[in-house]
């Protein structure tokens, strides 16, 4: 949002593609390694862009862009060891994507077809959870499940665990959410809030939310908040690393606000014309997480352009494979929800799925 | 008279209620200068102000505490709650605080707020947008539950229940949200807490509310045209249960099905299977006969037409009515 | 055998489920040191340790969602909420998030957690003390719900529900926890979902469960005085319903009636009443008859007894049934 | 709590009777209205005993005391102007007391004859609320209200009003205190949120809810916070008086932490020994919110033993009017309530009613 210029704010790299140094972070890895993310933010928002198109084209009922918090959803997701837990909110497809999980399966998501289409053990990426901020009390839980497994504060790499939980500034005003502030700190929890402050939910600004910067919350309940530029893959990346250290050697939470942009509407149903300015639009146009990146790489890295179209290409290459997974996918059946809301099934509902069988068949018969 | 969908009757109904009470307050997530999500609010805030037509913090709780705050204060706030699975951060408000407090105040306190919640499936959603919660409202004493099916009970019933000094939790059938009908803006409404016999019949009584009474006729429709002759009611409200004008129904008939989306257990069905039978023991020709969601959470949308009820499940409840 | 209050067997089975799971735990308000407001939990946190018995901060959403949380680590929690009329704040958690994990991750994740509520009323409280909010979970598939009657019930219900890998909501009958019984510590428990005929009769079948049975046992030794026999059944399990063993009964009695503290407008009542009609239709000599509390806010303690249906609102039913 | 020692908190009089000065805040009322503080903490921990007794002789359900925040409530209580309303929780004996309110109204709830046993519009004391927390969003809409009708920022002392909220340190673990946090935050409402910590949620420490001090938590919201000493009847007057005043020229909404110690059980239900040691009972008798103010008449205002021996005798009179007014409260009966359930009664009720009235009237003709 203009005017926040001046609220303590981590950045490594300017909008412009300019590294600056921090007091107290600094981005440690290779040109290499920044040249992945920004191929992860370039396939991301690629696919992105194709779940938006499936939508348009009625293969979808719904799609949440993540366009402009790519940075904050890379960043953070690649600062992940493999025993970071992540419990997502319905926006993470960069998450999802630092995290392995096939992007064809989170679109099945919005294809209504599955509610559950990957393995959350097996990624450590939880399930969505579109009841806004609901998941950061199973977050909070699943954390302090680590603790009691003995997974934290070991001073073992191997062992030591963490859950990072994602949310956005409208989520903040939700009691479950200061709920799990209050039991994470009660408990020093080994997790990491990760809030997506996008200016917006839906289309109501943050200060409906709050009158003053999100990060501030957490210290009133007894654990460090951060604001860091969420536009900077570099500098989510850097506090993200911290934080999930503090959590796996024992020291608690962190709330991380990454000050990022909603660049598109809400959803596909939205239509932020109704309620926002093209101006703030051009605004953070300007910061985009990408084209930094970009220019960082062109100017101070020795990357050519050779490299970009291949990445381009790339992408193309990617989301028509998605395109094609997703029109593949097999549709669900009714029959099988029968057997799915109990792990002990019920007399009454095996007699329900019964008699539906039969009502089904009886129509087969007919034709 | 106007054609109005279900929408702009009811953004037409909120509109006089801001205009005939200054008292009256809608408050809400995104029902501003969004106008709602579905646009049930659009231009209010813009002619009302901001004071009247309020953009809440993100919290159900907090929306429908405050508002009982500004009920005790004299006001008539309208809440909307975004979608039917967004209620229940809420519910503590509704059945512990809302409910009561007319009771434990000794009718101090009156609480004339209206919860507004779009409810309902068939419109292809992802989870927690499909869902029919009526029941949990309607055990609870203290609320008054109604629902419309059409435009012009949604305009005038809007009306009502904020002219209500009881807190009523207002259903709308989103998926009828956007089927027009004649809407007669000045005529004289039906009371409230009133259930009205959409089509006459002679063989089986149907019961529905809300997004299920056009299923309904359009399986009476379909008997009809195989000589079967359905009684249509749509019941409106749900709690209070308006029982005179379904008892003389089934009087008349003897056979009763009940339609509703919500899951079967203990669903509005059981109330009024209880009811009926206990009223008309010696009239019935057959138990009353259950159509409803199954007793498993909303599935995923692409299976949700065969999960809700629809005109074929009627039609085979109705003949296995007639069967007994 | 021993001879144990519901509290103490409650107690016994938490213990034998601490013991032989390590994974068991039990979180809520005042559980560990005072031992719960009811002393369900005495000892339990100085045997086994904080972190497997939690003073959870004040929070019920939190305390329940936290524990699915630790569910989905593979714990198995043990929610205590400290009354009834305190789960609100957690019904959110409850119905949206523990209820439909199950379906919604495919049977991936199960989550056996249990939440144990004192509930109803006849003890003289305040306010919110003496509620009955089985029908808002019985409505709510996912969930299980289950409710013991007497000390060695509960002694092993525990046990099976904390074994389940089901979510159960378990419902304690507040004003029987001092009563005492022979629990046998060693035996074979009955299946959790299972109904029980706990005096067989003839001429009604009661259905009952928690606090009312011992009160409808009363009313049938009383009704056996004046010729009248009762058979009383305690359902023990409200989703699912053990319905074989309802229906076998009416079908020998031809009457029912069912008895509850909650209140009757949706209440389990209403479904029973829906299902044994249809599933005995030609066999009732009259209509299934509710004795419930009335649809009003509990009401005041000083005035709960006329509140509470008494062994003479049974026995008016029962005659009311038999004059069919 | 011990060791809290070094947390800033406002105090005026020290344990010991002495004045004493701080920055901020000062108490400019005269020793005749301390006299009159005391003369109120004196009579209602006598009725407080009273309700105590009564409840030990069967005569009532349940008595949650006031012991030790006798100040506490006194000193927030005498600083209400008439357009302050107040929403307690349940255990406000000295704030109703102080607004007018009999305290057989409050007793009578307690022998649950009736749940609301005073107007609270006329006394602007509003209902008891028993479930911990939810009336905090109901005092937040109230000032929101008093704010649309005009009656904040008038800068005109008949007109400008406020609410406050009084709720524990086990409430603050809520999702609606903090939701109520959110919502005056965001709206600037005229509310002051009176946290009483009384260190104590029934067994459970204030450590289990809270690593920090409880008043740090408002920053997090936008707003004010500030630690008074509880048993300090002059400092907690001086910091009420200047929230108040902040709520009613429109500076929104404070958070008081008044910093005491429930002396009693939880309720009469409650067994304190099992979780908490008599030292620190000790510990907190030397800071009695009471015997402060006497030393302090005593040795320096010139109050004589007749003064403390009248008000011992008129504590007594006004328990024992007390009493008799409990036990001669009339019993509720059933056939209201069914008049209470709505404002308009509906047909289903009407009957319920009918049927039982006659079956009641069945009984009486047995008689
Ligand atoms: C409890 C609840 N209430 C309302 C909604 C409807 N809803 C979906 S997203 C959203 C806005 C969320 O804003 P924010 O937390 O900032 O996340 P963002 O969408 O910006 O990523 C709302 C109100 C919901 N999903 N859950
Ligand atoms: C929602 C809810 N949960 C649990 C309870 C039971 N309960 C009554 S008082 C209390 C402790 C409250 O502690 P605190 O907020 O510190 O207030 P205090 O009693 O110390 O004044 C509890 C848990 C309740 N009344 N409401
Ligand atoms: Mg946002
Ligand atoms: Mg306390």
């Amino acid at each position: 949002m203009v005017g926040n210029e001046s609220v303590p704010t981590v950045q490594l790299l300017t909008p412009e593609g300019e590294r600056v140094e921090h007091p107290d972070y600094e981005f440690t890895g290779s040109d290499e390694t920044i040249a992945g993310f920004l191929r992860d933010m370039v396939l991301v928002r690629r696919i992105d862009n194709e779940a938006h198109a499936l939508q348009r084209q009625g293969q979808l009922g719904l799609w949440p862009s993540l366009q402009g918090q790519e940075a904050a959803q890379i960043g953070s997701g690649r600062a992940f060891g493999k025993n970071d837990y992540a419990f997502p909110s319905y926006r993470e497809l960069g998450v999802a994507w630092a995290k392995g999980v096939p992007p064809v399966n989170l679109i099945s998501l919005f294809r209504s077809v599955d509610m559950s289409p990957w393995d959350v053990n097996e990624t450590t990426f939880h399930m969505y959870t579109l009841v806004i901020g609901s998941h950061t009390l199973h977050a909070t839980g699943y954390a302090m499940g680590l603790e009691m497994d003995g997974l934290v504060g070991n001073n073992d790499p191997e062992r030591d665990s963490s859950v990072t939980c994602y949310f956005g500034d409208g989520a903040t005003s939700q009691g479950d959410v200061n709920e799990a502030f209050v039991f994470a700190s009660s408990y020093n929890a080994p997790i990491v809030f990760f809030l997506q402050n996008n200016q917006w939910a839906i289309s109501e600004p943050i200060t409906r939310q709050s009158r003053i910067p999100l990060y501030e919350r957490a210290k009133g309940f007894g654990f460090p908040g951060i604001r860091v530029d969420g536009n900077d893959v570099l500098a989510v990346h850097a506090v993200t690393t911290e934080a999930l250290e503090r959590a796996r050697s024992g020291n608690g939470p962190t709330l991380i606000e990454a000050f990022t942009y909603r660049m598109g509407a809400h959803t596909t149903s939205d239509d932020p014309t109704k309620y926002r300015l093209d101006d703030e639009l051009e605004y953070w146009r300007l910061k985009d997480p990408i084209e930094r990146v970009a220019a960082y790489l062109r100017r101070h890295a020795g990357y050519g352009e050779q490299f970009f179209t291949d990445l381009a290409a790339e992408a193309d290459e990617v989301a028509a494979e998605v395109r094609s997974q997703v029109l593949a996918l097999p549709e669900p059946s009714l029959a099988e929800q029968f057997d799915l809301t109990y792990a002990e099934q019920t007399p009454y509902l095996a007699e329900q799925k019964q008699a539906y069988l039969e009502y089904a068949a009886s129509f087969e018969e007919e034709r | 008279m106007s054609n109005l969908t279900l929408v702009k009757a009811l953004n037409a109904g909120l509109r006089r209620a801001l205009e005939s009470d200054p008292k009256v307050l809608l408050a809400g997530l995104d029902i501003g200068k969004l106008g709602g999500v579905f646009r049930v609010t659009e231009g209010l805030q813009k002619d009302f102000g901001e004071h009247r037509v309020m953009d809440s913090p993100l919290a159900e709780s907090g929306i429908i505490g405050t508002a009982i705050g500004m009920a005790m204060r004299g006001y008539r706030p309208v809440c909307e709650i975004q979608f039917d699975g967004f209620v229940y951060p809420g519910y503590d408000q509704i059945v512990t605080q809302l409910a009561k407090l007319h009771a434990r105040s000794k009718g101090l306190l009156k609480v004339p707020l209206v919860i507004r919640i779009p409810y309902g499936g068939g419109i292809g959603a992802v989870e927690h947008h499909s869902e029919s919660p009526e029941a949990y409202f309607s055990h609870t004493p203290g609320l008054k539950v109604v629902t419309p099916s059409n435009a012009n009970d949604a305009y005038w019933m809007i009306q009502q229940a904020v002219a209500s000094d009881d807190p009523v939790i207002f259903l709308e059938p989103k998926r009828r949200y956007h089927d027009k009908a004649e809407v007669d803006l000045d005529g004289e409404p039906m009371p409230l807490h009133r259930a009205k016999v959409v089509r006459e019949g002679t063989d089986v009584t149907v019961l529905a509310y809300g997004p299920m009474v056009k299923t309904c006729l359009d399986a009476a429709a379909a008997a009809a045209e195989e000589g079967t002759s359905l009684e249509v009611i749509d019941l409106r409200t749900l709690s209070p249960l308006d029982m005179g004008t379904v008892i003389s129904s089934v009087e008349r008939t003897g056979r009763v099905v009940v339609v509703h989306e919500a899951h079967l257990n203990l669903g509005m069905g059981a109330e009024l299977a209880a009811r009926i039978t206990e009223q008309c023991f010696y009239g019935l020709e057959a138990p009353v006969l259950r159509v409803a969601g199954y007793d498993m959470p909303y599935p995923p949308s692409r299976v949700e037409e065969e999960y809700l009820p629809d005109l074929d499940r009627i039609l085979d409840a109705v003949d296995r009515s007639l069967a007994y």
